[in-house]
């Protein structure tokens, strides 16, 4: 017989406002199977776990339900407070009367009536619920780290530290992602290489690092702890264990006119290439859409110069699977592309560009060598409009969040602006100047009031080139409540932060959630930031969301310390929600093998004592089996169920929520 | 040499040479056609086959008595050829365990095992004829209002005693513990009440998504005269639209429910 | 003696609707005829043989035999009394009625039923005898005839060539009902016509006394090969009358139901522990031909097959008692000239 | 005409319907919870059951809510692609496109069914949803347990 207690949360006011706590205590109290019901004000507080843990034991509870806010937030809580009481875990229920009842209704009777509703479907489960063993699965204690920017890099290094192995995966041919195309970085400006570089090539040549460039993940299997990952690497055409990076190729490559990626379109680059002097690994690739060799046919001076014989054009992609216990996702970011701005020139105005361009600029390995020069005629600009909140900030034709960074890159434009070309004039356009962080806003002040930036409260509404070359800037200056037109010779946009567009397809695979933005989702905004929903996955830098550079890092390292504490232990304790093969049942039609997202189930031979064969039937792996219950829905014998959803208890939940009087009229009775 | 008697020599050869243990065939009961498992091969001239050959024989597949009797032939017209198929592709059927009488339109094909069974289908019966007069009364159903149909139905499956015959006579019904016998939980209401004949009908056409080859024999086996085949056909037309699905001609099919495709109707989500 | 129009059954119907019978009579509905309540308007076809029997009305497929309500932690039982309306049974055949005889004697055997019982008292059967008979028909060869009136509280039999019925009231019930009828019955003479001739299909007594030695026999194996393992034969019987209970709730209630069963079933004798010890169709067919010829018999001298031959109409597979009684007379007649007993 | 008749007798009834709402536990879940969190307000007519993904919930689950006293069952999951356990939505729309039409040709009014994707970010999305549905199946009317194809009269 069940004995099941019932704990009702006031949480504080947000529950109690318009749930009448005390009527649902009551009412809970008088459901079938109830021996215990109590009403709580923090009943994850201290003392409210500890009323749980002395209820549990003093009146031999078989199953707990705790009405109080999503199980997303306290289930673990309460299942390890219903653990230290003795009882299963697994034996105690949530029951959300927060978040799907107090703060969605304001009526307080419906509010109360439903509370009660759900208090009686989790009773009903919980006492079908059966005390589940969590499973333990071996980890491999090899990371992959996806992306090789500066946050991939942190958590490569941090967790080959640890003494862990690591593959670091890289879609473009060197690591360093954006932060090596930085000129010089906020709030120090120093040097973006001269700290960047060393690390780069640290994560290299560590033992513990294995580096994929030119690699991109295919397909992603298992789960965590046991992921098999599937990475295409890429043709390079360059051998690399003959290359030595010596240049000969990339000097006598006759296709000279392809815009640098790295540069951000302000030079040219050849087919076989490198993406910078300091790029990592430091050898060329071929560019496969450019060689003429690989689109003509015809060509190959780099083979012929090559004095190690390290050219190879039959190179083709690779796939090579990786196995896997944890994976960090470091995708980055990209700049939003401006050019759906028609009002700015819609991309079309040379002189209006983009931050990185301006980095590339202002960098002393840049293009020009670190002079500030405009790309359509070289000359040097005399008036600088930066534009912020380019894309940020607007629902319609951008994006509706903050970019976070922009105020802060703005200003340091704007200072190595003035430091790079002296009397030169600096405005800058914004809409509020975001500078929290340690040493942020005096670095915005430095560049007002040390370097000349002129700020203007506003948004620019027009950008465009008069005939005698000028670059109009037109806006309005908020504060002085007058139109404002600037005469520019160059317009710097700060382009919002967005994710990658190819991020999502990786979340797919991952079966990691993303938002409404295309950023991954965390598990918890606050207490789990680190974490993806799907375990084993972890979250670094810009692709959960626009973040600078300490951030990057520091998140890097959280997602490095996550993953060493996850292969701390060579074995792993699993969610033991699984599904089950009933073989008395079972007609082995196969339904459900083919159904298995995780190929999850398979046949098992049913043998008599002499070992011959006498039934085939399904069975689940339960290493493999990740809880989705997609077998259950497939199976039309009902033979297979799922452990803490059973039919069973689906049943007598949705018996719960009947009306208080039986529908069943007999035919038979009066 | 008329069809009937190809049949019949083939079924004797089968016998005699120890190719088939047994063969499923039809005989004449009393003007009708009724199933007849012959295990001799002096029976032979008892079998018979016409258009009045409603059953379907690859439903005897499932019964012990007959599994023991591996290897049988199956006399088959397309849609029973097409249920011998899908029973394979869904590991009912041993290799080497069925050899097909494969009678076509006015044609017989001869002994075939199912790989040559599933070819001839694909080469000469993967374009079934509609069953006009069928798609007239599905039509006259779907386009009842929503209350009329409700009434029909309602009239219909009053008369659902749960005998169970639909099943026993449908091939794919093979499960030894169906659904409706489930009890812990009850997935189905034993009661004859409208609740329990109305989950039974509704639970047996939608088991046979993707799997049913509209052969009739259910339809055909309900002595209370409930028109399965509209919802079969409901089903059915649902399945080749959506997801041009026709089940049986393939031993390697993948069931339809249970497998998927990225740009599946959509449409009535919200 | 009272007599009506044959055309004017449906009159009958209304005079006895119109006096607070529930009428149940032959109807077609669609591709069958039915036992069903008449409703007016509705034609009654005496033709042919109905696909239910008059079981159906006295010991429905289903019913609610208890009840409990869950008041907080305690069950209430509530108290179930079977639904009995007056009813009457309209030109059901005359196997029909012979069949409420042997339901009669096993529902009141032990214990009795109170559900039956009910619905039996406010029943009035009146068959209506047979001149017609079709291939399936074999009422004679287990001790019935066309014109038996075993079972039924009046009989109406088909006169004048067809023209009219006499309408024979045999017990209260039968005479209550002819009162109740009023005008549509009118006094009047008119000789009956010669009932349906129903050849003899096999020695009943040969077949019993082989039932009685032959549990093992190997021809069990193929009088059943064609069986599919339904219970549509047991379902359609007059006299089949096995059942199940079954308790189903929801969060208030708990309802037991009494539910037709059949033996053709494979669960019917299911344990819970998996075995089965009826585990084939063969033992399952064998069992439904001797509880009928073997067993009931045995026990309360009554036949348990009507030879109504509905079973043998409707199998999709052919199957039929009496051609398995056939066989059995065949073989034993062929044993008994060969000299071997 | 007949319609206006049957919401105005429904309201002077005070007829709530009762809906059940099978979701998944990563999208839709979640996107009652943002609801909750951004403090929505939505019709209290709903009662939502957890079930890990959509793909675990069987169509027949349907049917017993109905018998089970539902006057309307809402099916909702992760939007196509974004799957926690990648295709068990996938399973689900094909099953469910099957079923709504069977159970449509069988005579059970549209109204009593929905099905939608809510991902855990549109806490606004499933607060419309409920509104309308909630609203859809005040107009339809209690539906009746013993009879799913039958409207109750």
């Amino acid at each position: 017989m069940a004995r099941v207690g019932v704990f009702i949360c006031h949480c504080g006011e947000n529950i109690a406002r318009t749930v009448d706590v005390a009527a649902a205590a009551a009412a809970a109290a008088k459901m079938p199977g109830v021996v215990y019901s109590a009403d709580y004000k923090y009943m994850c507080s201290d003392p409210g776990q500890q009323l749980v843990r002395k209820a549990i034991a003093d009146h031999k509870l078989t199953g707990a339900v705790v009405a109080a806010c999503s199980p997303r937030m306290h289930e673990n809580t309460f299942r390890r407070a219903a653990a230290a009481a003795g009882m299963n875990p697994y034996l105690l229920e949530m029951a959300n009367v927060r978040e799907h009842c107090s703060w969605v209704h304001s009526d307080r009777a419906a509010a109360t009536a439903k509370a009660i509703d759900l208090i009686r479907v989790m009773v009903e489960k919980v006492k079908r619920n059966r005390g589940l063993r969590t499973i333990t699965v071996p980890v491999e204690p090899t990371a992959v780290v996806i992306g090789g920017g500066i946050a991939g890099i942190q958590a490569a290094l941090d967790i080959a530290a640890g003494g862990k192995a690591v593959v670091l995966i890289e879609k473009s041919p060197s690591l360093g992602g954006h932060m090596a195309r930085l000129s010089e970085t906020f709030p120090t400006l120093d040097c973006s290489q001269c700290i960047l570089t060393p690390r780069m090539v640290e994560a290299a040549n560590h033992p513990n690092i294995t580096l994929m460039t030119s690699s991109e993940v295919e397909s992603v299997g298992g789960f965590v702890g046991n992921f098999e990952v599937t990475v295409r690497r890429k043709a390079r055409y360059v051998d690399p264990a003959k290359c030595t990076g010596c240049g000969e190729c990339w000097s006598k490559c006759p296709v000279k006119n392809i815009p640098s990626e790295f540069d951000a379109g302000l030079s040219r680059r050849t087919a076989i290439y490198r993406a910078s002097p300091q790029a990592v690994p430091n050898q060329p690739v071929i560019d496969a859409r450019h060689c003429l060799m690989l689109t003509k046919g015809r060509c190959g001076v780099c083979a012929k110069v090559c004095p190690r014989g390290a050219i190879n054009f039959k190179d083709a992609d690779e796939l090579v699977k990786v196995k896997a216990g944890a994976i960090v996702l470091a995708t980055g970011f990209e700049l939003w592309d401006h050019s759906a701005y028609g009002e700015y020139g819609g991309g079309r105005i040379a002189d209006v560009i983009d931050g990185f361009a301006f980095e590339r600029l202002a960098s002393a390995s840049g293009p020009t060598a670190g002079e500030i020069r405009r790309p359509s005629d070289g000359a040097e600009p005399k008036t600088v409009v930066f534009v912020q909140c380019c894309g940020s900030r607007d629902e319609k034709a951008g994006v509706a969040y903050c970019s976070k960074i922009c105020c802060m890159y703005t200003a340091k434009h704007a200072m190595l602006y003035a430091h790079k070309v002296h009397g030169g004039r600096a405005v800058v356009f914004y809409m509020d100047v975001r500078s929290a962080g340690k040493g942020y806003d005096e670095f915005v002040r430095r560049a007002i009031e040390k370097d000349g930036a002129e700020y203007i409260r506003g948004r620019v509404s027009k950008i465009y080139r008069r005939a005698d070359g000028k670059i109009m800037v037109r806006g309005s200056d908020t504060l002085a409540g007058t139109p404002v037109a600037v005469e520019a010779d160059m317009v710097v946009l700060a382009d919002a932060v967005t994710p990658r567009p190819d991020a999502r397809t990786l979340a797919r695979m991952l079966g990691v959630a993303y938002d409404a933005d295309g950023f991954f989702s965390e598990a918890h905004p606050k207490l789990r930031p680190v974490e993806t929903a799907v375990a084993g996955v972890y979250l670094a830098g810009a692709c959960q969301g626009p973040k600078d550079i300490p951030e990057s890092v520091a998140q890097a390292s959280a997602a490095a310390a996550k993953t060493l504490g996850l292969f701390a232990r060579p074995k792993l304790e699993r969610e033991p929600i699984v599904a089950r093969v009933n073989r008395i049942t079972c007609a082995h039609c196969r339904a459900c093998i083919n159904a298995c997202p995780y190929k999850a189930i398979e046949d098992f031979n049913i043998l008599d004592r002499s070992g011959k064969v006498i039934r085939v039937v399904a069975n689940v792996n339960e290493g493999l089996c990740q809880g989705c219950g997609t077998c259950v829905s497939v199976c039309r014998s009902k033979s297979v169920d799922l452990d803490g959803f059973t039919d069973e208890q689906v049943f007598l939940q949705i018996a719960a929520l009947g009306p208080e009087e039986s529908g069943v009229k007999s035919r038979g009775s009066s | 040499m008329s069809i009937v008697d190809a049949i019949r020599a083939d079924a004797a050869g089968l016998l005699q040479t120890g190719r088939a243990k047994l063969v499923l065939g039809y005989r004449n009961r009393q003007g009708r056609r009724a199933p007849i498992l012959l295990a001799d091969a002096a029976g032979a001239d008892q079998l018979v086959y016409d258009a009045e050959c409603r059953q379907n024989l690859a439903a005897y597949l499932r019964k012990p008595e007959v599994r023991q009797q591996f290897p049988v032939a199956v006399v088959a017209g397309p849609p029973v050829m097409r249920s011998l198929v899908m029973l394979s592709a869904e590991s009912q059927i041993p290799a080497g365990a069925v050899t097909v009488l494969a009678v076509g339109e006015n044609e017989y094909h001869g002994a075939l095992d199912l790989a040559a069974t599933a070819q001839l289908l694909r080469e000469k019966y993967a374009d079934p004829a509609p069953d006009e007069e069928l798609l007239r009364r599905v039509r006259e159903v779907a386009a009842m209002s929503e209350e009329e149909r409700a009434a029909f139905w309602t009239e219909q499956f009053s008369k659902c005693t749960r005998c169970h015959a639909c099943r026993s006579a449908c091939p794919g019904c093979y499960c030894q513990w169906c659904i409706s016998k489930r009890n812990v939980p009850q997935w189905i209401s034993t009661a004859d009440l409208s609740h329990g004949t109305f989950a039974w009908n509704i639970t047996r056409a939608f088991h046979h998504a993707g799997r049913c080859t509209l052969c009739g024999a259910c339809e055909a086996a309900c002595p209370q005269g409930l028109p399965l085949m509209l919802l079969n056909a409901c089903v059915a037309e649902c399945v080749e639209k959506e997801f041009g699905h026709r089940t049986g001609y393939d031993l390697e099919e993948k069931p339809l429910i249970g497998s998927w495709r990225p740009e599946d109707d959509d449409g009535f989500v919200r | 003696m009272k007599l009506l129009r044959a055309d004017r059954l449906a009159e009958l119907a209304a005079a006895l609707a119109a006096r607070g019978y529930r009428v149940i009579a032959p109807i077609r509905q669609g591709r069958i005829v039915r036992l069903a309540e008449w409703r007016p308007g509705a034609a009654i076809e005496t033709a042919g043989i109905s696909a239910n029997s008059v079981k159906d009305f006295l010991f429905p497929r289903s019913e609610i035999i208890d009840r409990y309500s869950l008041n907080g932690g305690d069950f209430v039982q509530k108290e179930v009394t079977p639904e009995a309306i007056k009813t009457v049974a309209l030109a059901v055949r005359p196997c029909d009625a012979g069949s409420v005889s042997v339901l009669d004697t096993v529902f009141n055997w032990d214990s009795n039923d109170a559900f039956y019982n009910a619905r039996r008292e406010a029943c009035t059967v009146v068959s209506l005898a047979c001149v017609r008979a079709d291939e399936h028909c074999f009422c004679t060869s287990v001790g019935g005839s066309p014109g038996s009136s075993e079972g039924a509280d009046a009989v109406l039999r088909a006169a004048g060539g067809g023209e009219q019925l006499i309408f024979e009231p045999l017990t209260p019930k039968g005479r209550a009902l002819a009162e109740a009828a009023g005008g549509a019955l009118a006094e009047g003479e008119a000789a009956a016509d010669p009932v349906a001739e129903i050849p003899l299909r096999f020695d009943i007594k040969a077949v019993r006394d082989w039932l009685a030695g032959n549990f093992e026999s190997p021809l069990w194996q193929e009088f059943a090969s064609a069986c599919l393992g339904c219970g549509a034969c047991a379902y359609a019987c007059p006299s089949c009358h096995c059942f199940d209970m079954q308790d189903e709730s929801n969060r208030k209630e708990s309802v037991r139901y009494r539910n037709w069963d059949s033996c053709g079933l494979a669960l019917f004798t299911l344990h819970t522990s998996g075995h089965n010890p009826r585990s084939t169709q063969t033992a399952r067919w064998r069992q439904r031909v001797m509880h009928k010829l073997s067993y009931i018999p045995q026990r309360f001298n009554l036949t348990a097959c009507m030879g109504c031959g509905r079973c043998s109409r409707l199998c999709p597979n052919g199957l039929a008692i009496s051609e398995t009684c056939e066989k059995i007379a065949r073989l034993c007649k062929a044993n008994h000239e060969g000299g071997t007993p | 005409m007949e319609k206006t008749e049957t919401i105005a007798e429904n309201a002077r009834a005070g007829f709530e319907p009762r809906i059940v709402a099978f979701v998944c536990n990563w999208c839709t879940y979640a996107g009652a919870d943002l609801a909750g969190t951004s403090r929505l307000q939505y019709a209290p007519n709903v009662r939502i059951l957890k079930l890990p993904c959509t793909g675990r919930i069987d169509p027949l689950l349907v049917l017993k809510a109905f018998e089970g006293g539902a006057d309307a069952v809402l099916v909702s999951g992760c939007h196509p692609g974004d799957c926690h356990y990648t295709s068990g939505n996938y399973h689900a729309r094909r099953r469910w496109s099957v079923f709504g039409k069977l159970l449509a040709f069988a005579g059970i009014d549209g109204r009593r069914l929905y099905f939608s994707w809510v991902s855990a970010a549109e806490g606004q999305k499933f607060a419309d949803l409920i509104n309308s549905i909630t609203k859809e199946v005040r107009s339809a009317g209690p539906f009746d347990p013993v009879n799913p194809a039958r409207r109750r009269t």
